[in-house]
């Protein structure tokens, strides 16, 4: 039992922060700081950052472009990108689609599509969801039919995030209606810019635009964008859901949170002193305090476990149950710390006449922005029904 | 004992109810409380029309009600519509007007609207730490400071202001013109605005204001609550209708029983929420006003907060999305927290006491 | 729309308090305050001095001898009876049997036995539960065969409340094994003195003595004995279930055990002050206080609702949820309130080296005992069960 | 990082679990833990012999661990088995032993029970508040004043007693036959005792004791909360078991998906337990042992309760049992909250760090 981490680990860690001290233009972590949503120049740019040092594919083999890290270098990376306040790195190519591309792509798609997401010319989006069906992935029912050398696609997707920015979209399309619900689902490439195709904003709760619905009608897709085999994409779904689940718990985002929840608690005032005098306040930083730091180490262990047997396990559930708690509860003490000064709809006043401190003027959008955490990537529920199973046997 | 409204509130709620859901549905909802002026001045008549105003303040000042079960059928009528109309400046400001033997028909009758503006960045909730100055000028006084969020200030045309006046906490009236009044929308629709007064004239009200100003806030705070529970309750109607039409993996996910009992625990809360909601306006301007309003904020906070996150995670996806209602409800009731006193102001006050 | 009682409520108020305030001997409320377990002879001296007065069967029609109160009275004697710290009514005879027998008995058994529950020369119990069948009610296994004039009965109860001090119980029996569960099922009363009845002691978790375990072997009861009709019982008991539940939010009892923990706070020092100064634990107690103050005007407003319609709802489930859970928190902050001096197993201690305080001794093991509450009577998964299908109708 | 028992701490897991299974089961522990004099001589022999309370004390002091993971080993183990003797008393006896430089060799031998006596009716969890008083008396010291609820103290033959001295807390070797103590046994069984000190002779140990006493509670928390953990795992399985196994309306009532959930909730939150308890084993004797400690106290506080009641309340009325063990497990999770300060205490301390 030890949870220091190696010399080497440590030397790496220094050479992380000092990557980003020296590299993370100001403009960046200000963008990310004030909480908004970010423009795709300051997403390009920093994934051309990271790209231009070999840091960008951090869960790839070295074949195919990634620094061969180990899982907790990875992790080691993410604290830092998080401390440095860098954007997130946008997963949809290079932790969903590589990976899938890596274990069930042909070696043309292999060497076609992984250096284009490398140097960005592709941003790929998902194509999994639909409005039927949420959490049921499996009764999904875009359908993609074979007619000649082509498929063709109709039907709708949604929930497709950052898709306004995207070229190349991945699907789960059912190929074959006549067999059980989990048998009849391929997965396929399409390039947005295809014929038939429209992508049409989601303005959600709180008023921004982060998610799309994508229509399919007669959409031609050459058959050689099959990935893997037809009917196989249950199997590759699954890969990806059970497939290392980089940072499901937060923990470097909830570390940031905290620590900006102090800062605006030593800085507002109520009752005539800082609101982190306030016991009741100071309260429930404390206790969300605790429960991340429990949560860091439950994070570490099952690290552990999954660097030792190479897979994670259906324990990992548990990361994302009380992760995404523990990061919302946070966003609500950001908001409840602003008092009134959380109401006034973000970017209608300028920064003299916005009641709420620098950074914090998006905090009620963000609370809100955030309950999404518990609901996507399998909700909270989906994981306890997973757990059920998994662990308790019932 | 009587649980029951009498006729005439019951026809007012019936009124305002009908009138809301018919007139003003919920995409007109939304244009009015997302667009400047962030309300909609025909709906506005109409409100005031219907009595929704007189309603609030009692005969001796013009009205025909101003209890606290008036005050709470308002409200509730207005919560379940997520009707965005500066009602409340209204209230509070004719309970200041009513402590200042003040004529309040321009304001009754909608003619002229009021805003309330106490709060500032670093005095949100109390009076102690306003740092708003008053001093004598001329024949009137001149107000130096700056109140923030004065809700429905982005329309008002008087301003009923906070400030110190010899140390003590005075009340003014100040004509909005005369002020450097900056408006915006909020996060849950509606409108507010930061006041910025510099040597601005305003009219003397009270001199001595904190009474009168604890009496508005407990019955704002009953408007608030009444509001909350009636969006609670249709935040609550929506969530089980989506629980009974809603299939995942072929069945109702109203049949997941998890979903059923996190369903009945809502439920539960919302008529505790009722509960000291009810008590609260009972109590409305007797001697244990303040602690009963403090209890019923503290409740409403944490109710509000519940149904609006479990409305959410019960949806799924939909429930996140601006074009769903319930995601409106869900920011209302979360807001409403932040407003004249949230969850834990209110709980020490009850400690304190 | 009025909160306030009539004057003539406000009297008889007045009225229930003197009564107490001159009747109620010290010893009892006394041993009410102390919190451990009430003696059978302080039970049955109470009983007597309630019948006595009249206001023993609160619930009963004057025909039968009860005080003729609307269901406010009744509210108000029970807040009285708390306020003054007077025992409870053991409710098996006068709250359950007697309008059981109201409803269904024959002339007879009401002529016999409803005097006899007044003077308190029956003591009944009740013989429901079965191990194997707890919230499950329907399928109790217990076995009653005709045998001539007689039923003969075989099979087991279990959580008979103080069935140590009772002479008869009332049982709900199979008659008839054939048919859907909830059809074979007969009410039946037996005299405890029967041979073939065993009674043993249940030891409660917190050491306690309140519950029993009755064996039934080849009991001869009288046919007579049946209470409406053979295979009548899951009637009479889902009749005594909706019946109107007195009580079932203990409004009054949380009440109590508010002001105990109040009193407790000012009294013990933590951290070199009052408990009910430091700020957590004082909201801790102003939290339930609100619940609690709220859930008096929940109680009333389904007691007004019930009494306009004659009978109360599927609605009193919340009661019944809500009002555990706040006496069961209350409990805790009393238990939570001494710190290690609620450790002390009660009643090995004499009092001036007991470290907790006069009438405290008792605390952890009455927030033990407590647990009980949300599981008896229907737990409160089986209220939620109910709301579902009544107030949601999911 | 390694999150692997070492081989030695594996072995004493295990040997120490085994004997718990197998010599002392469950009715042999509640004849110990609930009869006077509460604890069973000949098991605590045979625990010592196996090494439990060597494994407490490092090498110069005698023992061969003394680490925070040596302490959480053998508490783990003993806290899967509810196992009531007194082995808290000695690991904080030898801290205190050890920061004095005293021999402990009759303490590690489980020759001599010790028992620490710092809490008192009015200063249960701080120092700053206590009571006893030492002064100089002839070649010694003589010592006055109560201490209360002194765990183990039932059955110690030496007391360290927390008192002042000259305005600060000292420590003192007191024979417990020497004070007055007054055994008795605990709602969750195990026992404590009254100890009454009336210029009754003790030795000095630290004329200034505040930091060995923090080193001793900083480590009798990682035992505590290790204890908790251990007891935590058993009674989770047990319920789970239940749920397996239990029949209602025809099905097992683990097939209720509110009581899975609410499982998965209660597996959640130990293996939160077990982590915090991690930690803090980790920090102990380092510079921020004290805030790492109270982090673990108060979210074992919450964890405790939480898998108590939920196990409870799932089991439903047999767990209300004396004769279910799983009733004893929830005692034991709830009751150990009051030992070395609650989960409010411990907040309070996070808060002011």
């Amino acid at each position: 039992m030890d949870l220091s981490f190696t010399p080497e680990e440590q030397a790496f860690r220094e050479e992380v922060r000092a990557f980003f001290a020296e590299n993370l233009p100001k403009e960046m972590s200000d963008a990310v700081r004030a909480g908004g949503e970010l423009t795709k120049d300051i997403m390009d740019r920093y994934h051309a950052l990271l790209n231009d040092k070999g840091w960008l594919a951090t869960t790839w083999p070295e074949e195919f472009g990634g620094p061969g890290w180990s899982p907790v270098q990875r992790h080691i990376f993410e604290e830092e990108a998080c401390r440095a306040y860098a954007p997130r790195i946008v997963p949809f190519g290079l932790a969903m689609l590589g990976p899938v591309l890596q274990q069930f792509g042909s070696k043309a798609q292999q060497d076609y599509y992984l250096p284009r997401i490398l140097s960005g010319e592709d941003w790929w989006c998902q194509g999994y969801s639909e409005p039927g069906a949420g959490s049921d992935l499996a009764s999904l029912k875009t359908r993609a039919v074979r007619d000649g050398d082509d498929y063709v696609i109709n039907g709708q997707k949604t929930w497709t995030t950052l898709g306004q920015h995207a070229n190349k979209i991945f699907c789960l399309v059912r190929t074959d209606p006549d067999v059980k619900q989990q048998k009849g689902i391929s997965f396929i490439l399409v390039d947005l810019d295809t014929p038939g195709i429209e992508m049409r904003p989601i303005k959600l709760i709180e008023g921004g635009h982060e998610v799309n619905e994508v229509f399919f009608t007669d959409v031609r897709v050459p058959a050689e964008n099959l990935v893997g085999e037809e009917n196989q994409g249950w199997t590759i779904a699954k890969f990806l859901l059970t497939h290392e689940r980089t940072n499901i718990a937060g923990v470097g985002f909830s570390m940031q949170s905290l620590e900006e929840v102090k800062a605006l608690a030593r800085k507002v005032m109520r009752n005539g002193r800082p609101l982190i005098e306030d016991p009741l306040f100071a309260a429930r930083v404390a206790q969300v305090e605790i429960d991340l730091e429990a949560m860091k180490l439950t994070n570490l262990r099952m690290l552990y476990k999954a660097q030792k047997q190479g897979a994670p396990g259906p324990e990992t559930s548990i990361l994302k149950i009380k992760g995404t708690v523990i990061g919302q509860e946070l966003k609500d003490l950001a908001r409840r710390a602003l008092g009134p000064s959380a109401a006034p709809f973000p970017g209608l006043l300028s920064a003299n006449l916005d009641p709420a401190p620098e950074d914090a003027a998006h905090n009620a959008a963000r609370y809100f922005n955030n309950r999404k955490t518990s609901i996507f990537g399998g909700s909270n529920e989906i994981q306890r029904n997973i757990l059920t199973k998994t662990m308790l046997e019932l | 004992m009587d649980f029951d409204l009498t006729e005439d509130r019951q026809m007012l709620s019936d009124s305002l109810t009908r009138y809301l859901r018919e007139k003003y549905p919920f995409e007109a909802r939304n244009k009015a409380a997302y667009e400047a002026p962030y309300h909609s001045q025909s709906h506005w008549e109409a409100l005031s029309e219907l009595g929704a105003l007189y309603a609030l303040a009692p005969e001796e000042a013009g009205g025909f009600g101003g209890t606290g079960f008036d005050i709470s059928v308002v409200f509730e009528a207005l919560g379940g519509a997520l009707c965005p109309e500066p009602v409340l400046g209204a209230l509070m400001a004719s309970r200041l007007l009513s402590a200042a033997g003040a004529d309040q028909e321009a304001l009754l009758s909608g003619v002229q609207k009021y805003a309330v503006a106490t709060g500032e960045i670093d005095a949100w909730y109390g009076l102690d730490a306003i740092g708003t100055q008053a001093k004598a000028s001329g024949d009137g006084y001149a107000l130096s400071g700056r109140k923030s969020v004065v809700y429905g200030g982005q329309v008002a045309d008087q301003l009923l202001v906070a400030a110190k006046l010899d140390g003590k906490v005075a009340l003014f009236q100040v004509a909005a013109d005369a002020a450097s009044v900056t408006g915006y929308g909020m996060m849950d629709g509606g409108g507010a605005a930061e006041v910025v007064l510099e040597d601005t004239p305003g009219t003397l009200l009270l001199a001595d204001a904190a009474e009168a100003l604890a009496d508005a806030a407990n019955a704002g705070i009953v408007a608030l609550c009444a509001e909350a529970v009636g969006a609670m309750d249709v935040l609550q109607a929506m969530t089980v209708e989506y629980l009974r039409t809603r299939k995942q993996f072929g069945v109702a996910i109203g049949k997941f029983q998890v979903l059923q009992h996190r369903a009945v625990d809502m439920l539960t809360e919302i008529e505790q929420a009722r509960s000291i909601t009810i008590k609260a306006a009972a109590e409305l301007g007797g001697p244990e006003a303040a602690r009963y309003a403090s209890m019923a904020k503290n409740l409403i906070g944490r109710a509000g907060r519940l149904v609006a996150e479990e409305a959410i995670q019960m949806h799924g996806g939909i429930a996140m999305t601006w074009e769903y209602p319930g995601s409106h409800y869900a920011k209302r009731l979360v807001m409403i927290d932040a407003q004249l006193g949230d969850t834990d102001y209110h709980l020490s006050r009850v400690m304190a006491a």
